[in-house]
Formats: C-alpha cells, structure tokens, sequence
C-alpha cells in the first residue's frame, strides 16, 4: 500500500505551527509510520517541488516570490490545508495592512530597500489558491493536525468546528472572567480549539483562533464599550492576530482611530 | 593544485529554524564568495508594537519566534517592568526562572535531536535516523515533550503560551501538578546525562578559533532570564547600556540585519554561555566536565553540541531545585505600575542573547521598540566562522562534503532565522 | 401481520452501543445513491431484525462516525438468511465514508430506533405514499413492504415530486412499480425539461386528480417540510381525515435515543417520538421558521 | 416537615468526617477564581467563611464578610449537571482488527460514590428533571445512582434568583439525603432518605430549640421575598409566538454564545463526535455538551433550521419554559438565575418573556 504523501511548507510566519509537528513527539514517529514525509526544511525534508497529496502551508504571502511559490504548491498538491493564524486570516503581520504604510516602512528600514521584495498587502493563502482545509489558531494545536491528517487517511473531509470558546470554556469549568471580572474576553466571538486556554488560566481569550460561526463582534464590542474601553482599545480586540479575518476587521475598524476621547481639539 | 571552480548553492537550508540559503563559490583553491542570506519577509514587528498597552507586548512578542517564545516574552517583561518601582518578587522570579528551563529543555532537545545529530551520525533527517537510533530519538523526544510540559505548566502551550503577564503569571500551576512534574523532571536526569555522555563521544571535528563570547551572567547562578551582559573582553553591560556598543547593519541580499560589537562579529549562545559562565555550573556537571573531558573556556564551535547538553542537565536540575517546594501562591502576580520612559531588558534565548527596548508614555501605550534577537547577533560570526572552518577543512574537498561541512557550521549556531527578521528600526538610518 | 414475527424485539442494556454488521452485497443504485445488505454478526443480535419500515437505524463507519438511515427491507442472501437493506444517499462526511466500503467489509449498527409507518392502521387501506425531493428512503420501505405483503392493502398511489426533472433519480424503479397491478405511479417535477413524460408543476396539483378513496387511504408522506404540508393540506380538502395522513420527519441526530436534544421539534423528539408522526400532532409547528 | 436536629457550627466537620468515613468523596463549595465551585473537601476550613455575593445580569462578584457562616451566598456557575451529565466522556471504543472485523467496547467507569455538600433547592429539582430525561442512559445513571446529597436551604438567594417562583426554592423540598439550615451558630438537620437517617443517628446532635425553630423560619420567609418572578405566559402557546418583535430585539443583543445553556441545571443538549487514534486502529466514540446556541445543534446536510441568533434564542426560550411542560409536566426552569447571571451580555429571559407575554395576553 503506498503511504500518502506529505509536505510542511513555509510562508511568512514565525515556525510556531510547523513546530506543532516536530512537537509530536513520538506521535511524529507513528506519523512517520503512517505518512511518507516529502517536503519540511525544518525537519530535514527538502523536495519542495514534488507531488503530494496533503500540503500543509504555514505562513501568510508576503513577498511576489511566496506568491509563485503557493501556486506551485497548489499545483503539486492533491489536498491543500492551511494551518495556523498566518496561514488563514495573514496573522500577526497582516496588521500592516492597516496602516497601509508599507512602503514608508520599508524604506526607513532597509539601508538598501531595493533589495525588500515585498508586497503591500499581506494575504492569507486562500487570497490566492483554494484551500481544502483551514486549521485556525495561533499555534494551531497537535491535535487538530492529527485529527485532519487521520480523517484525510480514512479519505474523509475533517470536522471544521467553528464553536466558539465560550462553549469549551463552560465544558472545561472554567470560571467566566468577563461575567467575575468584566474582562474583555473575546471567547464569545472567538473559535474553539485551544481548549479555552486563557479563560483556564484566569485572563481574558485574546481571538487567537479566529472568529467563530456567526460572530457577534459588534454586540461584544458594545459590551466592552459598556466595561469603560475606549474605542481604541475596542479596536485593539479585534485587530490583532486576526486582524484581516472579516468579522473583526469589520467590527475593529468600526472603533480603529475613531477618536479616544482625548484629542487635542 | 589544479584550477577548480566549485559553486555551492543551498537554496533552502534545511533543520534549521525559518528559511536561509548558503552560496559559496571556490575559485582556485580560494573562497571568493560566500554569503548567507536570510530571505524571510520582514514582519514589521517593532511597528505593530507602536501603540499598544504594555500588557499587550508579551502577547505580540511571543509571535515573533515559535521556538523560542518565552525568551521574548521574559525580555520584555524584564525590559517593561524596568518601568516599575515596584518588582514582582521573589516566586514570581523563580517561576519565571522555571518557565523559562522549559524552553531551554525543549529547544536544546530538539536542536540536538532532529536538527543537529542528522549531520554527526550520517543521516539526512531525525526521522530516517530513527530507524536505525530509535533509543536516541525517543530519548530526545521525550525531554522535548518534558520541556514543553514545563512551559505548559505555566503557559498553557509551548508555543506562544498564555501565563505570562507584567508582574508574575496570571496562574499559578497547582501544586499536584508540580508534583507530577517533579517526577518526570528526576526521572528524566539519567537521560539527560546519558545524552551528555553520548554527544561527547560523537566524533565532533576539532576546529579551534578565537571569538568574542558575549552572554549575560549573574552573581547567584548560571544566566538565563537576567543577568548583566558580560564579554570574553571583560567588559560588563546593563541592559541600557548595550546600544552604546552593539550596532547593526543591513546587508543588501538579506532582509536580516547584522549585528557588531564594536565593530567586530561575536557569538552569543550556550558555548559562550558555558565559556563565561562555567564556573558557575553545579558540582555535578562540573563532575561531568571532567568525565568527558572539556575543558573550558572551549574554541572549538562544533562543542556547541555538548554545551547544549549540558545546559539540558542544567536547566533540568535547576528547575527541579526550584519546584521543590513549591507553594501555591496567594497571587500570581504583583501589580506593578509603569513610568513613562525608556525601558531596556534582555535574557539568554536558548541560542543567545535577546535584547529589548520599549519607550512607553504616559498613557501606558507604547512608542517605540526594538529588538536584537540571537540570530542576527550571530550571523557577522557565522560567516567568519564559515570562511575559517571551510578553509581549515579543506577547499579542495568535494562539493558534497563542503556543503555538509558548511551546514554543519551554520547549524552550530542552532540560527533561529524566523526571528531573525523584523529587528528592522528606525534608528538603523541613523547609523548609515 | 407484518414483518418477520419471529424477531422479538429486546432492548439492549446500552442502546448507545453498536453491533457489528457485515456488507454481504452493495448495489449501486445512482450516481450517488447505493444500497448496502447487511448481515448482523452477532447470533445474540439477531432481534434487530425486527424493524419496521419507517423506523432507523444509526449506521456507523470506524473512525468517522455515525448518522441515522432508514430502513429499507429484509432481502435475504443464497442460503435464504434474512439480510438488512439500507439506502443511502452519499452527501457528506460518513455518507460518503459509507459508500466507499465495499462487501465483506464491516460497519457498526444501533437501532431499530424510532416510530415506523402506522402498519396496522393502513392493512386493507388504500395506501399513498407522497414523496418529494430527492430519493426519500422511509417512502421505498413502505412501498417495498406492500408489495411484499400486497394482499393486505387496496390501491397504492405511488406520488413523486421533484424540483427539476432532472433530479428524479431511480427512474427505473418508478418504471417498474408502474408496472405492478392495482398501482398508480405519478410524479411532478417543478420544471421539466424537454420530454418529461409526467406532469410539470406542483405535487400539490397532481393530488387533485388523485382518484382517491379519502375514507379508506392511509396517506405516507415523506419530503422537506413546506411541501409535506402542502399535501397534507390538500389531501384534507379532498376530505382524507387528518389523523390518516403520516409525515415522516428529519432533524439532526445524535443519540438517537432522546437524550442529545438536535431533534427537538418542539416538544417531540424526532428520533423517539417518530420519525413518522400524524398530522395533526405537527399541524401547528409545521411552517414555523426556526422549530 | 420531618423533624430536624440541631448541629453546632463547630461540629459540621464531624458530618464530613462521617460521610469520607463511608467512603464517599466529598465535593463542597470552595472559591476558585472568583466564584463558588464544588471540589474535593475535607475540612470545613476549605469552605467560604462569610461569603457573599451579589449577583445581577452579566456579573457576579464575591464579597468576604466577617460572618461566620459557611453558605451566606446563593450559588456557582454550576449546579450538580458536571457530576452526572459530564461535560465530555467517552461513550464507547471501536477496534478494527487485523482480520477486518470490528469489537465494540463500552466505556462506563463505574463511577466513585461522591457525596456533595451545599446542593440548593433548585439545583435539586433541576436534578429530577435531568433524571427524567437521562432515564434510559446509563452513562447518566450511574453515576446518578453513586450521589450522596447534603442540601442547604438558601438563605442568600442572590438578586438573579426566582427559585420561590417556580417552587423549587429557596428551602430543599426533596431529593436530598440531608438538608441543612444554616443559622448563626450552627445547622439544623433533617434527612431525606433512609441513608440520610442514618447519617444522621450517628450525629452528635441535640434538640433544635423553639428559638432555632424561629429562626430558621423567619430566615426562609425573608428568603423568599424574591425579586424576580416567572412572569405570567402560556407555555403551549410560546412557540406559536414565532413572529413576535421580543425575538428580534433579543436577537441584535445576544451573543450567541451559549453560556445560558452551559449553566443551566437542567439543559441536556449533546453532540457525538468520533475520535480516531493515528494508528488507523482504534477509535472512540465521544460526547460532549452541545448547545441550541451552535450552528451544528440545527444543522441536517445542506441545511440549518436555526442560522441565526434569532431561531436559537427562540429555540432556548420555547424549549425550556414551553415544550419543557408537555415534555416533562413542568417547565425546564427552576429559578437559579444562572443564565441571567452568566450571560456576558446580561440578557434576561424572563424580560424576554414578560414582552411575549404583554402582547399575548
Ligand atoms: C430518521 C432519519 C432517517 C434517514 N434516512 C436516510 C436514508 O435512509 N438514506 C439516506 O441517504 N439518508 C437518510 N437520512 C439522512 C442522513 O442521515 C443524512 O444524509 C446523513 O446524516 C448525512 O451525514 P453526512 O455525515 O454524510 O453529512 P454531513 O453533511 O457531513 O453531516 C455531518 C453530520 O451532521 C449530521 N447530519 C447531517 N445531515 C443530517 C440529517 N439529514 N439528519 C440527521 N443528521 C444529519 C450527522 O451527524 C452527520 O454526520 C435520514 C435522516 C434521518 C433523520
Ligand atoms: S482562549 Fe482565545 S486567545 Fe487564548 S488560546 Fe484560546 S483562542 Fe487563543
Ligand atoms: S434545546 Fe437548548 S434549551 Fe433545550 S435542552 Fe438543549 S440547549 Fe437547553
Ligand atoms: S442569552 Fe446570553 S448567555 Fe445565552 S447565548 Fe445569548 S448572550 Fe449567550
């Protein structure tokens, strides 16, 4: 029987979610039972350009070189799935879109910007191939990438749950710190994954999962208005590792710069 | 010798954290070119910062770095809480201390496990060499996991954990988890020694050269989350201080920038580390220094290798030490009330110095920041390390086995090179 | 008398646990509709035999999951044993999980679940079965059972509905039970292409000229839900009485057993309460948006 | 009202000592993070000592008094559902065998007896609710079956609670072993069932005097003096009320979050889900609490028949206090005030109601 062929590939991120492979632990080593491992520089892997039949991009397009590179991956691979908040919505990086200040950016950076190919608009892959799959979060977890590649070995799509965190949040007993502490928590609009890990630790969930099934980001943010934050810091909610994910761009921009009560005029 | 041109391109290096590439051309018995460039985009970091509350930093910091998350978050924590009058005391320090021997655990493991053994035992991948050292990889493996179960301890995940905050935690690990991990941590110790035992009984090429060590040290014990920064020159540094004789340049086909002292390439990680700081190893490893025979301070780049594993010993040891009687906290964390100013800090990153500064006003929000990661610090050393160890090899070997030599120098450093992209500032144009 | 008496129906210790069953035969029945002949394994388990047309079993697939499909008919294999029939339609994650299994290989079962066709009430009744949408298993188990037990009914009016023509699937097997004596099949597409050989326009318009004896027919309807009512509605101007005329339901399921609370529709639970349920216990929620 | 006795305060730590020596784990009220939760006990010096707490739409605060009493609060994000409908388990196991046959495993742990000090009247009838429902699964039943249950009559019923209203409170009616009533400086003691009696027996307990017979009296009195009520409505017609603007209003104001259902006692929803091992061989098969607020509870393919907040508020209301009658002769809602507490938007249902109510009427 021919095992399914692997690939990790890498995009703009910072190696967090490819590192939930090498994570594994000796999960790895079953996997590598179960999977033929073609393509993943960081484990060793490199054959960036063979055929496969599950690719797993991390990283958001950034540069004209990553957006030739993803339609070459596109093209190798029978089942692609982005993985982790870059991947899916352009992650952290992606804020720089909303400054629209890349190219001042650059310049006053690099001695030498011509040598900074990047683009001015960070993307998430889907903005330019289609996805089979998305894996959310910032990392995603070890065990939505197993879960994903067993369902792919039955020949099955994966569940995508897109629960948000306040039903996780109730199912882990954990104490609700908006409702005990008016914390701005964003597990209401938030999807599951983590486990509802911020909650369990006692602080307010920071979105890094992305929205959930529909979002009420609007409502939320009018209760945090109610908590006494300013707008500013409304937008700062829903403009971080998501922060080109619609529903919070949308509610985000609504707040962003809207004036912070303490202008100068 | 006869003439030859030997051109090596590695377009992607591989077991090494983010992406680089590697050219070198031999021209005649000569190296004429060699560069090592860093291609990973530039996440403009530093800028997103800008306007942000300083609570919000260690949850955009961690981001910049998978592998090594909670240096970022405990430099600049060390650097915003360097605002405060007020510090966040004695348990807070020790977890900290704690939170942060996970990351070393789990980030030497691996280096040494699925990055680095590949290269010394001939195989192209951990995976591949599984089959025929499957003890040695499932040992690795595991005190991996064990040092992602202590970040989880405090942080929820390993990567980009959750519990730390300005002043301490925002959770206290229970004490029956403590426990349980206490136990895994002491079982783990033989392992860990065995893993030192077999690292130094690889055949590691001997390849003496003279550097600066650069690593932060501390009166009451071995460095890692605070320190002063200390020199093989024997100079001594506060954190404010390092910009007076640290500066970097852009080089053009990289998006990396560069980092000098006083002009001149230097090494930060476990070698200098253990180079400035040996003496203040336990008794125990000290016994191991002498089982295995090193000597120290060591030249020799390729004990990268063996200071890993002994920092694994260490980091092991110390937080057993400190978890030993662990109590359970009334909170977490102190309050702490930050001045408008200027604020530096820096800690040990498993492979080197991490260095921040944040200027905050006075509405707590953030006007600007910098960050010097380990890699950048030592790419100037990477070159001139490749341009010596190449040389002292051999140029005439073939071009295999100066690729893999090339590799395996590089690897010595365990670069980081995701992180190595976005200590882009403002002030670099000054300099220019 | 109905169904294979001798199966006595045993409630399980733990009716969230399922049985092995073996894939004696599968059949291709469309493109995306096949029919798999199940053999429980398990000597001990034989009393699920026992169900009825209407009612459910859940069907599950190792490692993927496990969704409630009708139950077809008994067949039987060479040596004469009874084998399970089920008719599925491959749409999703199990389904399609489902219909790549192929003979000798195994599944999980639990059931019989639910309410089945009235049986008792429709014996020596004229029988008419109304179905809309794309092929609608619960309405083939009824048919199936009749013509297996033809002496028992009067006329059976066989009424299918589709959108589009195109969407008719098992053809054939309208042909065929056209064919049968004392049976009259009509069917109704929304739009008809070109050649349709039937009506083109509503299911609801085709029950008009239905020549039915509303005292003594027993009405088995199955389809989406706006539909299911409009024939009811239209079969009650045509005085069939309210309480003769069974709608067979569908919510989502997980238990199947009453207890995970997706198929509440209203006060009832559709796995335990029905699937099949009588007019007027549903006439008033039908057509409320969101129940 | 079966005859009580009169425990001093100082001697609640001998009932606990009794009921660990009978082997039960013990489960109390302890503060955790800000609120009440119930986790293994076995001192009194674990309990709130002068407790309080207020409670409004969307907030709960806990405020330390110098009382000396132990249950001076109303109650936690949780009532007994997470002992007995827990909030994930295992169902069953598969195993796909070499010869490609498959065993079913069933996974019933056979639970530990866990006795829980400081059940309320409400949580109790939410409790006979839940057993009604979960009849036939043993996953439910026993560990259902293995509770020992001390209540406590609610002295401090929080702003939220209307538990005098739907009758399930603020005093334990039944379904308990124990019942306590806290006074100033002690408990008086009744049983339930003959376990609780003979628990009791082996109580160093006294006579209640008439002035502790008062007291405990005049306290409940004062506890019932709620400030919610169960507004008037007709529950068979809720849900024909599918067109009414109250669902509209609600709707733009709820999250759709689902914590209303998570705290409520009696909520039962549940969703399976299948976990495969990566070895390809073995399997499990899970559940875990689900809500009317998820886009999967009303989900058949190729459809949702609740897309919006609007169809899932309306299912969580019409269902719990409309079609819970017919289901089980009463209405799902035994007056905890949980889902008005508990919501980070503070909704409050029973506004919600009173609005379909004026215009049904
Ligand atoms: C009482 C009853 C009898 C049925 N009989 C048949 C039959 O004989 N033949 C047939 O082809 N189909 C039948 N269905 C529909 C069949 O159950 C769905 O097509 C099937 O559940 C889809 O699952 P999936 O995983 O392939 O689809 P997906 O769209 O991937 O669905 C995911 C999950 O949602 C749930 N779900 C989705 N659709 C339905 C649905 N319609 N009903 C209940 N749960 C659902 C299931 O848990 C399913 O696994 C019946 C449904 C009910 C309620
Ligand atoms: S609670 Fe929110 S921010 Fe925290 S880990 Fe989960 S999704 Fe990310
Ligand atoms: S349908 Fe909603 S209200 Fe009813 S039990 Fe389920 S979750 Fe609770
Ligand atoms: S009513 Fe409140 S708790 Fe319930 S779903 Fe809506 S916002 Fe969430």
């Amino acid at each position: 029987m021919n095992k399914p062929r692997i690939a990790v590939h890498k995009f703009s991120s910072c190696d967090g979610c490819q590192l939930t492979f090498l994570n594994l632990g000796e999960a790895l080593l079953q996997l590598n039972e179960q999977v033929e491992i073609l393509h993943f520089l960081e484990a060793g892997m490199s054959d960036a350009e063979t055929e496969v039949d599950i690719a797993f991009v991390e990283g958001s397009l950034s540069t004209p070189n990553e957006l030739e590179r993803i339609q070459q991956v596109r093209a190798n691979s029978r089942y692609l799935v982005s993985i982790g908040a870059c991947a899916t919505s352009g992650g952290l990086q992606a804020l720089r879109n909303l400054e629209g200040q890349h190219d001042n950016w650059r310049d006053a950076i690099y001695a030498r910007p011509e040598f900074i190919q990047t683009l001015k608009e960070v993307q998430p892959i889907a903005a330019a191939v289609q996805v089979d799959l998305e894996l959310w979060g910032c990392p995603v977890s070890s065990a939505q990438i197993l879960a994903a590649i067993r369902a792919l070995l039955f020949d099955v799509a994966p569940i995508d749950d897109r629960d948000r965190v306040c039903l996780e949040c109730k199912r882990q007993q954990a104490v609700c710190v908006l409702v005990t502490g008016a914390a701005p928590c964003m597990g209401p609009v938030t999807r599951t994954g983590c486990g509802a890990l911020c909650p369990r630790f006692g602080r307010a969930c920071y979105g890094c999962y992305g929205p959930s099934e529909t979002p009420q980001t609007d409502t939320l943010a009018q209760r945090f208005a109610g908590f006494g934050l300013l707008p500013d810091a409304i937008a700062r909610r829903f403009l971080l590792i998501n922060s080109q994910a619609p529903a919070f761009l949308h509610t985000g921009k609504v707040f962003y710069h809207s004036g912070t009560g303490d202008q100068d005029d | 010798m006869t003439s030859r041109r030997i051109r090596i391109d590695v377009p992607a290096l591989t077991r090494v954290e983010g992406e680089g590439s590697l050219r070198l051309e031999v021209r005649d018995g000569q190296l004429h070119e060699l560069g090592l460039s860093i291609f990973e985009p530039p996440r403009f970091f530093e800028k997103f910062l800008e306007g942000r509350e300083a609570e919000e930093v260690v949850d955009i910091v961690a981001r910049i770095c998978g592998i090594c998350p909670v240096a970022y978050q405990m430099s600049a924590l060390n650097a915003l809480e360097s605002l405060s009058n007020d510090s966040p005391g004695h348990w807070v320090q020790q977890m900290r201390r704690v939170f942060y021997c996970g990351e070393w655990l789990q980030s030497h493991a691996l280096h040494i496990h699925l990055l680095a053994l590949p290269d010394f035992l001939g195989f192209d991948n951990a995976i591949a060499m599984a089959e025929r050292h499957p003890n040695e990889v499932k040992r690795g493996l595991q005190l991996q996991g064990l040092g992602n179960s202590l970040i989880r301890l405090f942080g929820g995940r390993s990567v980009h954990p959750v519990g730390a905050r300005l002043g301490g935690f925002h959770h206290a690990p229970e004490a029956e988890d403590v426990r349980a991990l206490i136990a895994s941590l002491q079982q783990a110790q033989s392992d860990a020694a065995d893993l030192t035992r077999f690292c130094a009984r690889l055949p590691l090429p001997e390849d003496p050269q003279t550097f600066i060590s650069v690593a932060l040290h501390h009166t009451d014990c071995y460095a890692i989350e605070r320190g002063t920064l200390r020199t093989s020159t024997g100079l001594e540094l506060t954190a404010d201080q390092f910009e007076q004789h640290f500066h970097e340049t852009h080089k053009p086909d990289s998006t990396a920038l560069w980092s000098d002292f006083n002009g001149e390439p230097y090494l930060t990680g476990p070698l200098a580390r253990l180079n400035l700081n040996y003496s203040q190893l336990p008794p125990f490893l000290q016994q191991r220094l002498n089982e295995i025979g090193l000597s120290l301070p060591c030249n020799n780049m390729f004990m990268s290798l063996i200071a890993r594993a002994l920092e694994i010993e260490l980091v092991i040891a110390e937080a057993i030490r400190l978890l030993q009687d662990y109590m359970h906290p009334a909170s977490p964390f102190t309050p702490l009330t930050l001045q408008a100013g200027s604020g530096y800090g820096m800690s040990e990153a498993p492979r080197g110095l991490l260095w921040h500064r944040y200027e905050l006003d006075d509405k707590g929000l953030i006007q600007a920041a910098r960050i010097v990661p380990p890699t950048s610090q030592n790419q100037a050393r990477i070159e001139a390390d490749l341009h010596r160890s190449l040389t002292a090899f051999g140029l005439d070997n073939d071009e295999d086995a100066l690729r893999l030599r090339a590799e395996q120098v590089i690897r010595n450093y365990d670069p980081c090179i995701s992180c190595a992209t976005h200590f882009l500032t403002l002030e670099k144009q000054e300099i220019e | 008398m109905s169904g294979h008496a001798c199966l006595q129906h045993q409630a399980p210790a733990n009716p969230a646990l399922p049985t092995e069953a073996v894939i004696l035969g599968r059949i291709q029945e469309t493109e995306d509709i096949f029919t798999l002949q199940l053999r429980l394994t398990d000597p001990e388990q034989q009393w699920r035999l026992g169900i009825q047309p209407g009612q459910f079993n859940m069907l599950y697939r190792f490692g993927v999951g496990e969704i409630p499909i009708s139950f077809k008919a008994l067949g039987e294999d060479d040596q004469g044993q009874p084998v399970l029939e089920h008719t599925i339609r491959a749409v999703g994650r199990v389904s399609r999980a489902l219909a790549a299994l192929k003979p000798v290989e195994r599944i999980g079962l639990r059931g019989p679940f639910g309410q089945g066709w009235p049986l008792h009430q429709a014996e020596n009744m004229d029988l008419c079965v109304v179905t809309g949408g794309l092929g609608c298993a619960p309405a083939v188990s009824i048919i199936e059972h009749a013509f297996a037990h033809r002496a028992l009914y009067g006329h059976i009016h066989i009424i299918q509905g589709v959108k589009h023509s195109a969407d008719l699937l098992w053809r054939s097997r309208y042909e065929y039970w056209a064919q049968q004596p004392e049976t009259t099949v009509m069917m109704a597409a929304d739009v008809a292409a070109p050649g349709w050989p039937w009506y083109s326009g509503r299911v609801t318009e085709l029950i008009k000229r239905l020549p039915l004896k509303p005292a003594q027919t027993l009405v088995c309807c199955c389809g989406p839900e706006p539909m299911m009512q409009a024939s009811a509605e239209q079969l009650i101007r045509q005085q069939v009485p309210a309480d003769a005329i069974w709608l067979s339901m569908e919510r989502n399921m997980q238990c199947a057993t009453g207890h995970c609370g997706h198929c509440q529709f209203g006060a009832d639970f559709i796995c335990r309460d029905g699937p099949v349920m009588p007019y007027p216990r549903l006439r008033d929620r039908l057509g409320l948006e969101g129940v | 009202m079966p005859a009580s006795v009169y425990l001093p305060r100082r001697d609640l730590q001998c009932l606990l000592d009794l009921i660990v020596s009978q082997g039960y784990t013990l489960k109390g009220p302890q503060v955790i993070d800000g609120a009440i939760l119930m986790r293994p006990l076995n001192s009194t010096s674990q309990l709130p000592k002068g407790l309080e707490q207020t409670q409004a739409p969307g907030e709960y605060r806990l405020q330390q008094t110098q009382g000396l009493r132990h249950f001076s609060w109303a109650n936690g994000p949780q009532a007994l559902k997470p002992l007995t409908f827990v909030p994930r388990e295992t169902l069953w196991r598969s195993e796909a065998q070499p010869d490609g046959t498959l065993k079913f495993h069933e996974s019933i742990d056979p639970p530990e007896p866990t006795a829980v000090l400081g059940v309320r009247g409400c949580d109790l009838a939410a409790l006979a609710l839940q057993d009604q429902h979960f009849a036939g699964d043993p996953y439910y039943q026993q560990r259902r079956q293995s509770l020992l249950l001390i209540a406590i009559d609610c002295s401090h019923p929080a702003d939220t609670c209307f538990c005098a209203s739907t009758r399930d409170g603020p005093d334990a009616k039944d379904g308990f072993d124990l019942a306590l009533s806290e006074l100033e400086e002690g408990f008086l003691v009744r049983a339930g069932s003959q376990q609780g009696t003979a628990l009791m027996e082996q109580l160093q307990v006294s006579e209640p005097t008439l002035e502790q017979h008062q007291e405990a009296q005049s306290q409940l009195e004062q506890a019932r003096q709620q400030q919610r009520h169960l507004p008037d409505f007709e529950p068979a017609e809720l849900i024909q009320l599918n067109q009414h603007t109250a669902w509209d209003e609600v709707a733009d104001a709820c999250l759709s979050c689902g914590n209303c259902t998570s705290v409520c006692p009696s909520c039962f929803c549940f969703s399976e889900s299948e976990a495969p091992e990566l070895n390809g061989t073995e399997s499990s098969h899970q559940r875990q609490w689900d809500s009317c607020f998820s886009e999967g509870h009303s989900y058949i393919h190729g459809h949702r028949f609740r897309p919006d907040t609007k169809g899932r508020y309306r299912q969580w209301l019409t269902h719990k206090f409309g079609s819970w009658v017919e289901q089980y002769g009463r209405s799902g809602c035994t007056g905890c005030g949980r889902c008005i507490s508990w919501c980070p938007v503070g909704i409050d249902p029973l506004q919600v109601l009173t609005q379909l109510g004026e215009t049904q009427s």
